[in-house]
């Protein structure tokens, strides 16, 4: 085995295995090692928040990672695949430069309320400018009306900094929390409320380009569409199945008409949390 | 792999299947010399410890023209790709380059039988059981020879325990080469029709050598290349026929083992 | 109750239907646990084994084994070397059955094995011309690396990935996954090789013993093709074993499809390696030992039927079979020749041990047979015991199929579209909302 | 931070639990039936050489620690008066019995040590291995190994097994070195029995 | 910094520990030294330290006499070896001989005096002080209303004289010996020849021709060094007549292969020979008074006949009487087998009676007459078992060596009166004869007493020799002669029995008086005459030491008045039963299941197949098929005394339509009373009314 032990051969068989033998230990313990190096390194708030985001993702089934290209109709299928961060892709410039069609302007989509000066996060958070240049944030009709009542929301303190696809904040139901993805980067300036209609006021990084990723206009009737059809399926996949509605109409809460439902399971996939 | 180095002797064994009469004693003497334990109820000859093992072989005519020999085999000492050595993992097996002799250390030994898989004489014994002896043969153990504990392989290896005295006592009296006289293996001093010569094979001067070389002498599985040491010696034709024969015996099975 | 820790998405059964099914498994563990007890303390006179059979079910059963296992590795590199994207689908669950089958037979060699506690002296004292150092040195080496690559499977798991420090060393671990899987691929070429190089370098056994290639006996090569035939073919039936117990789709058709392929492609490879070998060691080695070859069939038992279902049955059908698409498209096809081939490598892995010991090599000795004993048995049952809970146990945790979820919901808007067809109003689990909606949609055509 | 200091206080409970705590944990002491003081007899007082007691047979066998006989030679009844040497007298010598001594430098079963190859051929000195011993005023307890049995003098004083003098330690490899060092190539078997 | 340890920091600091282990000896040397542990623990046992030495002695394990040299640490003998040069056993000792030392601790050594109660499954064995045993013995003696006998195992010692003597003070006392031993021709001379009794034996060594007669000559028989000496020499040439491929038809230079049970007419078929083609001198033959019945009694066994009878060619008939008038030196010897027992009376005769027509008795090569040993009685004709009544013995002492031959329970107990014969065995080992015994009062075993060696069978001159105990006799064991003493004693007899050790110094004394013959030391292999001893002492120190006195030749005058007495001899024509067949029994010297042998034994009996286990016979391939038998499973054989298991060996060698009967230990130990002796093959033999058992017509049940 080493040198001055005794019946270590000096024959070049004996030292070439021993060598390769070694080697491969070497490779295999160094590999652990960088790992838990790195993890160290990575361990600043943002870093974890970008890899939890970047985990999430990729456990997402491609049908929830269409592009908002897709949405809006510029491409006829695309997966996204810069993480619903349309900033750093390459692709969304250019084809935003093609779109023809104007906006349509209109408050309710299918039946919620998504006025169209707001701009829309995948997690179902909206982001609203104000006149100051900050950013009011707050969760938008459909995911209020799934998440339902009665809920408590735990907001990050004033002064702390938010990230794209960061943990915004915590809603917390009797037997489950979804954390809500944070639409944009910036600090947290002012705390909001359910009656406020908004949860956080976020001074941005740099106003200019911290909404560009997210839905507006067009994009959005397609995307609540398309979320529609998630979260039946996510109703057939959360073995609610023989659960009957009971006629409910267009309610502001529904959340309660599915007491079988596995709201845990049913939040976390509309809330793209694994 | 290459075993074979230069060495000063080259201990060596010729058997004469005319003389042996099957009497056993060879393979008591062995036992005892060195602490081989006796069976337990459950042992028989698959299981046992015999480093010598004794078989009857039979020339398969019809009565009274049936004749049978018996052989003796052992650890037939290897001398090139010695196969047991060259398998053993961790080195519990070698030829010792000054005399020839295969050695096995137990205390080495792991217990992964693969030297068993690889003798082609089945004469590599296995410690399937914790060795047992009466209170009383316990002090009657020979305090040359180490007992082998449970789970190890042994084997044949010349007494090398008497080799041990031969070379101490050697040693005392300033010598560096021992009177050939104080080295006799178990077996060999106590067969009682001096069937086997045992000696140095690369002293042309030796019995042992003269005999190997004989024209009646032979060896089993010498085809494998392996080289043993322990040769084997008949006048009978059929004696010298069966060791070339390989293992086209189906009938024969029915008759012996 | 055990909801939270299930990955969101999938569908589990309930918490008792699961203990029900590893309370039978925790059974046989215990048995397994006493047999190894007995053997371990008392002595391997529990076995069958012998001086003559002083190997038995033990290896047989390990070389089996860890060639089944191969497909952790075989799947890695194509994975991650070779970049075949597809099987991102079988990775884990490969990882998983490989861990299972390499741990569980180490751990049937440690009480193999007479004196457990000097196994060290072969890493101490090598003798590097011995096959069984370079399958200890390879084995344990890879043991590691499997462990290595179950650490993530587990860290994903929905509650422990709440720990970021888990989550990050989740994360920088997979990246490095390609090193892991070379090395993997490395330290299974050579103990595959290494466990048939066990056998081919016996001068002492004609029947095994083959001719040199380099430093190895033809039988190091044929291991390593033989098993990378025989993994993909097991990944396959285990997953569709899994399918079929969990009553599940857990990977698309085409990830079959592949692995069938990549299986038929080594195999038939193999078939015409082995053959050629076979007619070698016929004409030329083993009557070069003093032993013509057909004298190894003359015994009843071993006949030479089995050199033919070896070879044809077990090695070219299959191989035919997986190679034509057309058949590969149809499962029965599929599994039916995925099956055989694992028989194949079962057999050959036999042959090799059990054959090999039971024949004489002394002109006066007897052919000989073997039986396990209930302790030889219970310890084997004990590792697949071992392997059934530690799958299921991560299967039901963590996630093994990623395609998994997808296909779930695929199934999801399936049978809504089914329910659709059949034209009724509302499906069962419809809010009427999400139909009023629709109808608007239906009606504001953009 | 403090975390660190955690750790690395670890490290060191861990260092001083291995390197000193240990070997009082691994070794039984056992006190020799008998005070006896190599010096008195080999010191200008006694004048005698080793191989006074410590003989080999006829057949080159070393005989060891002599037997009770060996000391009646001179000491059939006390010559000084010291309770050691009354108790030799009237526990061994006078009922005859064999003194149970607790041999420090005993070679497990398995080895086969001979001291004529390595005093008559090797022409060693018994310093070589023994060091000082012969000149040591007093036995001290032997100190047994409670896992292999071995005594300590085998492994060596220093539990790092790293020994400074020629007779520190009297494992395997020790042998293996030394013959090395001589040109001998034996096989196994030329010292395990 | 926080006061509070978290968990956290415990999980921390356990890491940091367990690293900075990692860099200490801790791990290390527990790896090291738990595997040093497996080589060192208490499951092996630990090797003895001590001066090592050589010690000489003689071997009791039977009536060989062969000297042996034990190899001793601190006086405990580890290893027996023979003693080259030595003067009766030429360095020879046989596998028994090699395990003696082990025999003081047998697993079924017993040493203390125990009482038997109950017999078969349902008995027991419970110790018994020395005393009450010996009291119950006197009672019975006095009480029975048979006759007294002692069974001598080994006929011709010290003690052997010292029973006769106990005995003769009996009204009827009955001094036994083994039912079958090795010098029945030399007794059948002895009775034949007319002139006063003298002890004779066989000079091998000048002879040129033996024709044996089943005697297993290379199996030890005799002396074992001493015929493997001539085998080696190569000369006589060595004719063996025997009814299965034993170990001696192998080895001898032909083999003649007769039907079991028909020695007798080859015998009478070649005297026939001898006188109708004038072969022998005339002389020779009225050298016997009763020529006459003699020639009469020969005359129908014509070759053809012979050749019917026994299966052998009629020409190799003529040959074998041929060879033998046409050699020098002849000698015809016949032999009990150790398992198979002797002859019956008249085969003895028949056999013997060839020497006389040879005329070899009393000439060098020949049957030669030797001096007595001084201070010896010249022992009497023993009794034969066959003229003891059955039914007859009321009281059995069994002496505690080993005649190495098998003697059948069902012999033993059709000469006991039925229910109330008593059985007291001095054995040191529990053995068969125990197992059936009321009383055992163990002697010490072998080794562990001083013994004499007195002349072994068939040895040409007198030797005398000790057994010098190499083994600390063990408590509460009892001198055979202090037993006999202690019931003297009992029955108040006035007789003088000294010790065991004054017994034999008396001898040794008488043999220096004599100043005869010289001693053999071992140490150095020299020859000393005795002439040249200072003492009586110096005689007896040397002896103790393993010295062997070797008497001188006597000068042989050839015999020539005989009566040959054998009986007319009527054929009776072989029973046809349905599938019945000879069974013939055979053993090896020492292992026939009366003795114990040591464990290690195993090597030949059980952990090989070199010699078969009680229970085994064997079979021609051609008979296993006839009956389908085979090696696999066991058959059942019945006989007439009874049915048992067998395994079936399959074995060219053996005769066809034959079954050939190992008598041997039994496979899992010798029978004890928890084992009782159902199961020994020997039990199945038949005895005939002249108290042998060499055929048994035996059949195989169908399973």
């Amino acid at each position: 085995m080493l040198p001055w032990v005794y019946e270590f051969h000096w024959t070049p068989f004996h030292i070439a295995f021993l060598l390769i033998f070694f080697s491969v230990f070497v490779t295999i313990v160094s590999t652990v090692i960088i790992a838990l190096r790195r993890t160290q390194h990575a361990d600043q708030q943002h870093n974890t928040e970008a890899i939890q985001w970047h985990s999430d993702f990729e456990d997402l089934p491609p049908s929830m990672k269409v592009c908002r290209h897709e949405l809006s109709g510029d491409v006829k299928h695309r997966v996204c695949d810069h993480e619903f961060d349309c900033r750093s892709c390459k692709l969304h410039p250019v084809l935003s430069g093609r779109q023809a069609k104007t906006p349509l302007l209109q408050f309710e989509v299918y039946g919620f309320t998504m006025p169209p000066y707001r701009l829309y996060h995948r997690g179902h958070t909206w982001v609203q400018r104000e006149d100051d240049g900050t950013f009011k944030i707050g969760i938008d009709d459909f995911g209020t009306r799934i998440i339902g009542k009665p809920y408590s929301i735990e907001l990050p303190p004033i002064g702390s900094r938010l990230f794209v696809n960061g943990k915004g904040m915590l809603v917390k139901k009797p037997n489950t929390n979804i954390r809500i993805l944070s639409p944009i980067d910036g600090e947290v300036i002012e705390h909001g409320d359910a009656e406020k209609g908004w949860y956080l006021k976020i001074k941005a990084n740099n106003p200019e380009n911290a909404t560009s990723h997210l839905l507006k206009g067009n994009e959005v009737p397609n995307w609540i569409l398309r979320e529609m059809e998630r979260l039946q399926t996510s109703f057939a996949t959360s073995g609610v199945g023989a659960t009957l509605a009971d006629g409910g109409e267009l309610v502001p809460d529904f959340h309660r008409h599915f007491p079988k439902a596995d709201w845990d399971s049913v939040l976390g996939q509309m809330f793209l949390e694994a | 792999m290459e075993t074979t180095t230069e060495k000063k002797q080259k201990y060596g064994m010729v058997i004469d299947l005319d003389k042996c009469n099957g009497c056993g004693s060879c393979a008591v003497a062995c036992a005892i010399e060195n602490n081989v334990p006796p069976a337990l109820e459950k042992m028989n000859k698959r299981n046992g410890l015999t480093w010598l093992n004794i078989s009857t072989v039979s020339n398969n005519e019809q009565f009274p023209k049936s004749e049978s020999v018996f052989v003796p085999m052992f650890c037939q000492q290897c001398e090139k790709e010695t196969p047991c050595m060259t398998v053993c993992p961790q080195n519990a097996v070698d030829v010792d380059p000054t005399t020839g002799i295969v050695g096995q250390v137990p205390q080495r030994c792991l217990g992964c039988r693969y030297c068993m898989t690889a003798c082609p004489y089945h004469a590599r014994y296995f410690n399937w059981w914790d060795p047992e002896w009466t209170e009383g043969m316990k002090q009657q153990l020979n305090p040359d020879v180490a007992p082998r504990m449970r789970g190890v392989v042994e084997k044949c290896n010349f007494c090398h325990g008497r080799l041990h005295a031969a070379k101490q006592k050697a040693a005392s009296q300033g010598n560096r080469e021992i009177d050939p006289a104080d080295y006799i293996p178990a077996c060999v001093e106590s067969c009682p029709n001096k069937a086997i010569t045992f000696g140095d094979l690369n002293d042309e001067s030796t019995l042992v050598a003269q005999a190997a070389k004989h024209e009646h002498s032979f060896r089993f599985l010498s085809r494998l290349g392996t080289e043993p040491k322990v040769y084997y010696h008949s006048k009978k034709q059929w004696v010298r026929a069966m060791a070339e024969k390989s293992l086209t015996r189906s009938h024969q099975e029915e008759f012996h083992g | 109750m055990d909801k939270y820790l299930i990955p969101r998405g999938v569908q589990r059964t309930s918490f008792g239907k699961f203990l029900l099914w590893i309370i039978p498994w925790t059974g046989l563990l215990l048995l397994g646990l006493y047999a190894i007890y007995l053997c371990l303390a008392e002595g391997l006179f529990h076995t069958n084994m012998d001086n003559r059979f002083a190997f038995g079910i033990w290896i047989f059963l390990d070389l089996t084994v860890i060639a089944l296992g191969a497909g952790a590795f075989f799947t890695g590199f194509l994975l991650y070397i070779l970049r075949r994207k597809e099987l991102k689908a079988v990775i884990n669950s490969a990882v998983v059955i490989g861990l299972i089958c390499y741990s569980g037979a180490v751990l049937v060699l440690m009480v193999d094995v007479g004196q457990p506690l000097r196994a060290w002296f072969t890493f101490w004292h090598p003798n590097t011309h011995s096959m069984l150092t370079e399958v200890t040195f390879c084995l344990t080496c890879y043991l590691i690396v499997l462990l290595i690559e179950y650490v993530p499977i587990v860290l994903k798991n929905r509650q422990l990935r709440q720990i970021p420090k888990f989550l990050v060393f989740e994360f920088e671990l997979h990246k490095l996954m390609p090193v892991l899987a070379g090395i993997g691929t490395f330290l299974s070429f050579f103990h595959q090789g290494s466990l048939g190089g066990l056998f081919g370098v016996l001068r002492g056994r004609p029947f095994a013993f083959r001719e040199e290639l380099g430093i190895w006996p033809s039988t190091f090569f044929l291991f390593v093709i033989s098993a990378a035939a025989a993994g993909p073919s097991f990944i396959m039936l285990t997953t569709w074993l899994v399918e079929k117990i969990t009553r599940k789709q857990l990977v698309k058709p085409e990830v079959y499809k592949f692995l069938g392929k990549v299986s038929g492609v080594m195999l038939i490879s193999y078939v015409l390696l082995k053959s050629v070998d076979t007619l070698i060691w016929i004409n030329s080695t083993s009557p070069g030992n003093g032993f013509p070859a057909f004298e190894f069939y003359a015994t009843q038992s071993f006949g030479t039927w089995i050199l033919f279902t070896e070879i044809v049955a077990f090695g070219l059908l299959p191989a035919l079979v997986l190679l034509s698409r057309r058949l590969r498209e149809q499962r029965k096809y599929l599994f039916g020749a995925g099956f055989l081939v694992c028989s194949g490598i079962m057999l050959n892995r036999f042959v090799m041990t059990i054959q090999t010991l039971a024949l004489p090599t002394l002109p006066f000795d007897d052919f000989l047979t073997y039986a396990p004993s209930w302790e030889e048995v219970a310890t084997f049952l004990f590792v697949v015991a071992y392997g059934m809970i530690l799958y299921s146990v991560t299967f039901r945790y963590a996630t093994l199929f990623p395609q998994e979820k997808e296909l779930s919901q695929l199934n999801g808007e399936l049978s809504m579209q089914e329910f659709a067809r059949s034209g009724k109003r509302t499906p069962p689990w419809q809010p009427k909302f999400v139909t009023q909606l629709m109808d608007k949609f239906a009606s504001t055509k953009l | 931070m403090k975390s660190k200091i955690i750790f690395i206080t670890g490290i060191l409970f861990g260092l001083f639990i291995g390197w000193y705590a240990f070997p009082f944990a691994l070794y039984r002491s056992n006190e020799q039936p008998l005070q006896f003081s190599h010096f008195v007899h080999t010191g200008e007082k006694g004048g005698m050489a080793c191989e006074d007691c410590h003989q080999t047979n006829d057949q080159g066998r070393f005989q060891g620690i002599p037997a009770t006989a060996k000391c009646a030679e001179c000491h059939a009844s006390p010559l000084g008066e010291t309770e050691n040497e009354k108790r030799l007298v009237d526990e061994y010598i006078t009922p005859n019995k064999e003194i149970p001594w607790l041999v420090y430098s005993r070679q497990p079963d398995n080895a086969f040590f001979s001291h004529a190859p390595h005093v008559t051929l090797g022409e060693m000195k018994c310093e070589t291995c023994h060091g000082g011993h012969g000149t040591t005023e007093v036995l001290r307890p032997r100190q047994t190994n409670r896992i292999s049995g071995y005594s300590r003098d085998i492994w060596g004083a220093s539990i790092s097994g790293i020994s400074s003098n020629s007779w520190e330690g009297m494992k395997m490899d020790k042998c293996v070195r030394c013959h090395g060092d001589n040109g001998r190539r034996d096989g196994c078997v030329a010292c395990h029995k | 910094m926080a006061k509070t340890l978290t968990r956290r920091d415990i999980l921390k600091f356990t890491g940091g520990g367990i690293l900075g282990l990692m860099f200490s000896p801790l791990p290390w040397k527990l790896l090291d030294d738990s595997s040093i542990w497996t080589q060192n623990w208490g499951l092996t046992p630990k090797l003895a330290h001590g001066p090592i030495a050589e010690q000489f002695s003689h071997c009791t394990l039977c009536a060989g006499g062969c000297g042996i040299k034990a190899r001793t640490v601190s006086g405990m003998p580890y290893s027996i070896t023979g003693i080259s040069g030595h003067p009766i056993s030429y360095g020879t000792v046989c596998a028994r001989g090699l395990a003696g030392h082990h025999m003081a601790y047998h697993p079924l050594r017993i040493v203390h005096p125990h009482m038997f109660t109950g017999k078969g499954s349902d008995s027991a064995m419970t110790a018994v002080s020395l005393q009450s045993a010996l009291d119950a013995t006197a009672q019975h003696i006095r009480e029975t209303r048979g006759s007294i006998a002692i069974l001598d195992q080994q006929p011709g010692r010290a003690i052997s004289e010292i029973y006769k003597e106990f005995l003769s003070t009996l009204p009827n006392g009955i001094f036994l010996s083994s039912p079958s031993n090795e010098d029945a021709t030399l007794l059948a001379i002895q009775a034949m020849v007319h002139q006063q009794k003298s002890s004779y034996g066989f000079d091998f060594e000048n002879a040129d021709l033996i024709l044996s007669f089943g005697a297993p000559l290379f199996d030890y028989w005799g002396t074992p060094g001493r015929m493997s000496a001539l085998r080696n020499a190569g000369t006589p040439k060595i004719i063996q007549v025997d009814s299965r491929y034993s170990r001696t038809a192998m080895q001898s230079d032909e083999w003649i292969a007769i039907q079991p049970g028909t020695e007798k007419y080859l015998a009478l078929g070649v005297a026939h020979l001898f006188l109708t083609e004038k072969l022998i001198p005339v002389r020779n033959l009225r050298s016997a008074a009763d020529f006459a019945a003699y020639g009469k009694t020969v005359n129908e066994f014509i070759p053809e006949k012979v050749s019917l009878l026994t299966g052998i060619d009629s020409g190799r008939v003529r040959e074998i009487a041929r060879t033998l008038a046409s050699s020098q030196r002849p000698i015809v010897v016949s032999g009990a087998d150790p398992g198979g027992g002797p002859f019956d009376g008249e085969t003895e005769k028949a056999i013997a009676a060839l020497n006389i027509l040879l005329g070899n008795v009393g000439t060098s090569g020949g049957i030669v007459s030797r001096f007595d040993i001084p201070g010896y009685k010249n022992s009497s004709d023993p009794i034969r078992w066959s003229s003891i009544p059955d039914h007859s013995i009321g009281v059995l002492i069994v002496d505690g060596a080993d005649s190495g031959y098998a003697l059948p329970w069902s012999l033993v107990q059709r000469k006991l009166i039925p229910n109330e014969g008593f059985i007291v065995s001095l054995a040191p080992v529990l053995n068969e004869i125990s197992a059936h015994a009321d009383y055992l009062i163990p002697s010490p075993g072998h080794l562990e007493t001083l013994q004499d060696i007195p002349t072994p069978t068939g040895f040409p001159a007198g030797t005398f020799a000790l057994s010098t105990p190499l083994l600390k006799k063990q408590e509460g064991t009892t001198d055979s002669v202090d037993v006999i003493r202690e019931l003297s004693v009992r029955l108040n007899k006035q007789l003088e029995i000294p010790t065991q050790e004054a017994l034999l110094k008396q001898k040794s004394a008488a043999l220096f008086s004599q100043k005869r013959g010289s001693l053999h030391i071992p140490s150095d292999n020299s020859i000393l005459p005795i002439r040249d001893l200072s003492s009586a002492d110096d005689l007896w120190t040397k002896l103790t030491e393993g010295a062997v006195w070797i008497d001188e030749l006597l000068k042989q005058t050839s015999v020539k008045s005989f009566t040959i007495g054998l009986a007319a001899v009527e054929v009776p024509n072989p029973k046809q039963g349905t599938n019945e067949l000879p069974m013939i029994a055979y053993g090896w010297r020492g292992a026939t299941s009366t003795a114990q042998i040591s464990p290690i034994m195993s090597k030949v009996f059980q952990e090989t197949e070199l010699r078969a286990v009680n229970g085994t016979v064997s079979v021609n391939p051609t008979t296993a098929l006839q009956y389908g038998l085979s090696k696999e499973e066991p058959a059942d054989l019945s006989t007439i005394n009874g049915t048992m298991k067998v395994r079936v060996k399959v074995d060219p060698t053996v005769r066809p339509g034959v079954i050939e009967a190992s008598i041997a230990p039994l496979p899992n130990g010798i029978e004890t009373p928890k084992h009782p002796a159902g199961n020994n093959i020997l039990n199945l033999c038949e005895v005939t009314n002249d108290g042998t058992w060499r055929m048994t017509t035996a059949k195989f049940l169908k399973v």
